[in-house]
């Protein structure tokens, strides 16, 4: 797939909590075909203390209306200027990046988020929709404001959330979710979120004989396979999570689960 | 339209405008964002005999105006550099260099024989700097001696131009640099990164895997521009310039002080497109200034007062 | 309150932030901005036998995170030092340290023993490592041998604490502490600032008057961190670290790093009253990390894996 | 005088044209003493090109309103983001810096400010004017657009104008304007500019047997004393700009002139 630098114009910056924002991007000569897992390296202007693009995920696409929206979360410097976007500064992208989410042969499967893992699982809910493969969507977060767009995923399919204190849905971590005792009707699991709680869902589907994709957040230089920065060991050697992911099958990955 | 040729050794470039080692891939990771046909060359990654995993994530840290690195020399080895990958990039129009590392003297040597049959690769820069490997790298250029040693030996086993990659670690970069040109190197480029390191006073770690690692970007520009000055006072060979060039302006800079080419790292990552435009705004430069070969930039630094 | 003490050699200070020499004036110059008396210490302008009317304007470059000085070491002599300045800063309540510079040997013998006699200087940092004076200067700190004799001389001369303070323009500043440490320093400090350029490329000259000078500000600070690091495994002396501090949290990570006090340098051109914040700061965080003393960070940082 | 760190608040920013803006600072807290011909140290957020403070001359204060004017040219990455500040904004200052014109003995003075160099001229009009001290101004620039604030000046006295093209005022050179002919007639003649213009202005003064401070702008990395980065060469050796000036009288200079 061809890759643009491109300047893009914000149409939305939307805040979800102090933490969270999703921001609208659109462009006059149109958008680039992207596919869900991907990512853009965006550069951040105007603040000393950011040298290097950040990679944020592709969190949904609006062809009709031609715009592109990246929900954020708030953890330092770029993020923080990121969030004080205003609607008709521009903004550069490097996009579209990475490899995608495998959504071929399967007819039921259950996507996972935690907290702002949740970023490329809207577009993958959408497209997996539009494919009529059913799908289950469960998100987990600290508290009820880590919860993101359950309305929005709703669209797509069952909605089960947990929460670490008990304020919306269950009582207690994603991983202990209720509609994980179900995890073996489901053909493959697709999670993203903190590396520790991919790494127990990893271990759930690898007992359960569940195919399971995760995407991973390496820090990243470049994001098109020239620094040889964001690698991870999988079963043939290290591998560019820009490049050769940042969606992998845990079968690829040296995880000890 | 500016002269833009310039000459290393018998080498001629179409422009002075080459990209750095391990930031610009092999070349086709950059083909969506500019043409490659446009620079004066590129040096592509690191290679060394054996396939080589580098070190262990993570490799990166950013730092102010740069970043920090420990990839290690990850690549796949000379055999399947020459076998996978020069068939799909030997038809650029445009000098492709291999960077030569390894932690053995004998390993320079056979990677270096083998080069010397690749007919689109008509030179090699000699990486006696790399910072982060634990064997080898680094050591090698940082005293006179071994510099001189592992420059006479790939001098006899390699026929082509000739470029010694230096190390900016050292108390004084033009001895060395003046060693390797007494062992008949055609051309030395410099900086390597500048030996850095991160920690996050959060978890009191770290950041890299390694603890230190090779520092690079614009923090980097104004020793590197020393480096080449200092350089340029000590040796005649021509000298490629690089350290933080982010824009024209930086290359011209480089020029002056004494650089016959200049190579773009990591400015690379901020923006892929930027090799080109410096090549396109380096024509401009000229134009406006009424320069009418690059060339004449070429140690230009006015120093005296007025 | 965390306690914020720490101890150099024989000497106490109330916490360990001090401020560097040359950035700094006498104090007086920052008694609008900040209580001097809630520093560690300060150590002032650079001394030298003589009075020195130091380089030509320009002196200074703004690069990338940071700037390049070459004042050149303009001070009005130890004489006039002990006179006219030393009478209006000896009431501060904190440790008034003398960074004392020279071209030669005899010099700097005859400044520190002027010294032994003033009550209020219980130290001085010896500066082996100056990069803008054409003699002398950084010549001392850049090779074991003279850095070994000037601090031998020195030692033998000077009767209370004794930093020298360490170049970073070496090949291996691991050896040149040692070499230090086995001539009795009490302690060492580093970096200095590093060697550096910068070109106008419109006027195609250098900006300073001296063509190179010395680099400082956040662009070292991974340099300085990581020498810090490399010097804390070679020596058992105390180590002082310092290389573009900007706030608290790069404090933290020299004190991880191995130091055992901190100097906060460029940071004051950007906010003068920015020492006394990392004091205050400096204690939140121990407070936030629940570490009782500061003393515990000193050398903490965790290099296992997890 | 007692210096300070202060945030003020922006409350104008009037551009005068492509390369010069004004701009008002304003503080709840009252702003404090000032002198014509100090400056201020001021802090350029959000520009990664930027690393130190800006000296910027006191222009103009306002002490009913509470309001201190800069005037700037914009000429790098700096006086670029200052140019950008917007009502409301804030931004950080120390000040004020640096000595102050001499304004004593004198009942009939002249003062000379080439393009951004009336910057500091301003507020000595006015102060010159208070103390009933005859004053005339001379402004010069290449061209209309460089001459600035001429209707402001024209409250505290006569005002000449030079233009290289002649498009405002006297063609030619603001060293040769007529009023120069009339030197001799004035006590003191205060001047601010290029080094260049400052250098002829000298020459004649000293020639004419008229005291003459000048203002300069050296590079500063500090602008409190503390680097020496700024020094001129003095009759009593280097002498910082930014303490020991930036205003000077020929005689103490080592000018060849
Ligand atoms: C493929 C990919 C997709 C991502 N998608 C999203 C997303 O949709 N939404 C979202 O909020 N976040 C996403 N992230 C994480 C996001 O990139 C980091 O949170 C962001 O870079 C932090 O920048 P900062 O300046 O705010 O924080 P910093 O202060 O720089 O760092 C805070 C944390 O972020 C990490 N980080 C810093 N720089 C990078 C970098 N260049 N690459 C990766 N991590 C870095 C640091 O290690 C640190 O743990 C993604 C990361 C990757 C690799
Ligand atoms: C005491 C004093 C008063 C001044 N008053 C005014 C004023 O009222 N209005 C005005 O427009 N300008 C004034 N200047 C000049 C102003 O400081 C510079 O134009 C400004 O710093 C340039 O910054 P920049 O980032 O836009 O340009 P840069 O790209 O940084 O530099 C452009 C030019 O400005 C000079 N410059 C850069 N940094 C500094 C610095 N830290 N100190 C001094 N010069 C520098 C450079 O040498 C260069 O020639 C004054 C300077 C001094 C020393
Ligand atoms: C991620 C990364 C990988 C690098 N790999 C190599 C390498 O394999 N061989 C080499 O000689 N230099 C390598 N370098 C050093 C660069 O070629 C260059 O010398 C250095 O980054 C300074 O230039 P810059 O500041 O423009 O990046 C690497 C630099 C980076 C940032
Ligand atoms: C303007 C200036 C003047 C300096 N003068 C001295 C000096 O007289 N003696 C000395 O030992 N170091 C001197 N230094 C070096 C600093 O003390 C310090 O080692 C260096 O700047 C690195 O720290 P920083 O990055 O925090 O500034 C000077 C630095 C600057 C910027
Ligand atoms: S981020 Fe550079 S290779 Fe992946
Ligand atoms: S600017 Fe630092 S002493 Fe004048």
């Amino acid at each position: 797939m061809k890759k643009y630098i491109n300047d893009l114009t914000v149409c939305s910056n939307r805040r979800l909590s102090d933490d969270y924002f999703i921001l609208g991007l659109t462009s006059s000569d149109g958008l680039p075909e992207m596919l869900p897992g991907q990512f853009a390296e965006i550069k951040v202007d105007n603040n000393p203390n950011v040298f290097l693009r950040r990679p944020i995920s592709i969190h949904d696409v609006d062809c009709a209306n031609n715009v592109l929206y990246v929900l954020v979360k708030i953890v330092g410097q770029g993020t923080q200027s990121l969030s004080t976007l205003k609607v008709n500064d521009t903004v550069n992208l490097v996009y579209p990046l990475g490899n995608t989410f495998n959504m071929d042969s399967v007819t039921n499967v259950i996507l996972a988020g935690g907290g702002c893992g949740i970023a490329p699982m809207l577009y993958l809910a959408r497209r997996l929709h539009q494919q009529h493969i059913k799908t289950t969507i469960l998100l987990g977060g600290r508290t009820t404001i880590d919860i993101l767009e359950a309305d929005e995923f709703k669209k797509y399919g069952d909605v089960f959330i947990s929460t670490d204190d008990g304020s919306l849905g269950e009582k207690g971590f994603i991983t202990n979710n209720s509609i994980m005792k179900q995890l073996s009707s489901f053909q493959r699991l697709y999670c993203c979120g903190p590396l520790p709680m991919m790494k127990v869902f990893a271990a759930i589907a690898k007992q359960q004989q569940v195919d399971c994709e995760v995407s991973l957040e390496n820090t990243m230089a470049c994001g098109i396979g020239a620094c040889l920065c964001c690698v991870t060991e999988t079963d043939k050697g290290n591998k560019c999570v820009c490049t050769e992911g940042p969606v992998f099958n845990i079968n690829q990955l040296k995880w000890q689960i | 339209m500016a002269d833009l040729k310039v000459k290393i050794g018998a080498l001629e470039f179409k422009n002075p405008v080459l990209t750095a080692s391990g930031t610009f891939g092999y070349g086709p990771e950059f083909e969506d964002f500019l043409n490659i046909d446009s620079l004066g060359g590129i040096i592509v990654k690191g290679t060394t005999l054996e396939a080589r995993q580098g070190n262990a994530y993570p490799r990166m840290a950013e730092t102010p105006a740069g970043m920090l690195n420990a990839v290690g020399l990850q690549n796949k080895g000379i055999d399947a550099f020459i076998n996978d990958i020069y068939p799909n990039i030997k038809h650029y129009k445009t000098h492709i260099i291999v960077n030569v590392s390894g932690s053995k003297l004998e390993d320079y040597i056979t990677v270096v024989e083998k080069l010397n049959d690749l007919e689109h690769i008509p030179a090699i820069e000699l990486n006696i700097s790399c910072p982060n490997v634990k064997q080898g790298g680094m050591a090698f250029g940082t005293s006179c001696a071994s510099a001189s040693e592992v420059t006479k030996a790939v001098r006899a086993a390699y026929h082509k131009t000739l470029i010694v990659k230096l190390s900016p670690n050292v108390t004084s970069i033009a001895e060395i640099a003046k060693a390797v040109e007494d062992e008949g190197a055609d051309s030395v480029s410099l900086i390597n990164t500048v030996l850095g390191m991160a920690i996050d006073a959060e978890s009191r770690r770290p950041v890299l895997s390694t603890i230190t690692g090779g520092l690079s970007g614009p923090c980097i520009k104004p020793i590197a521009l020393r480096m080449v000055w200092q350089v340029s006072q000590a040796v005649k060979i021509p000298i490629i310039g690089l350290g933080g060039i982010m824009n024209v302006t930086d290359a011209v800079e480089f020029l002056l002080a004494g650089a016959t080419a200049i190579q773009v790292g990591t400015a690379n990552f901020i923006d892929p497109a930027i090799s080109e435009k410096i090549v396109h705004k380096l024509d401009a430069y000229c134009n406006n200034h009424r320069i009418a070969a690059v060339k004449e930039l070429i140690g230009g630094l006015i120093t005296k007062t007025i």
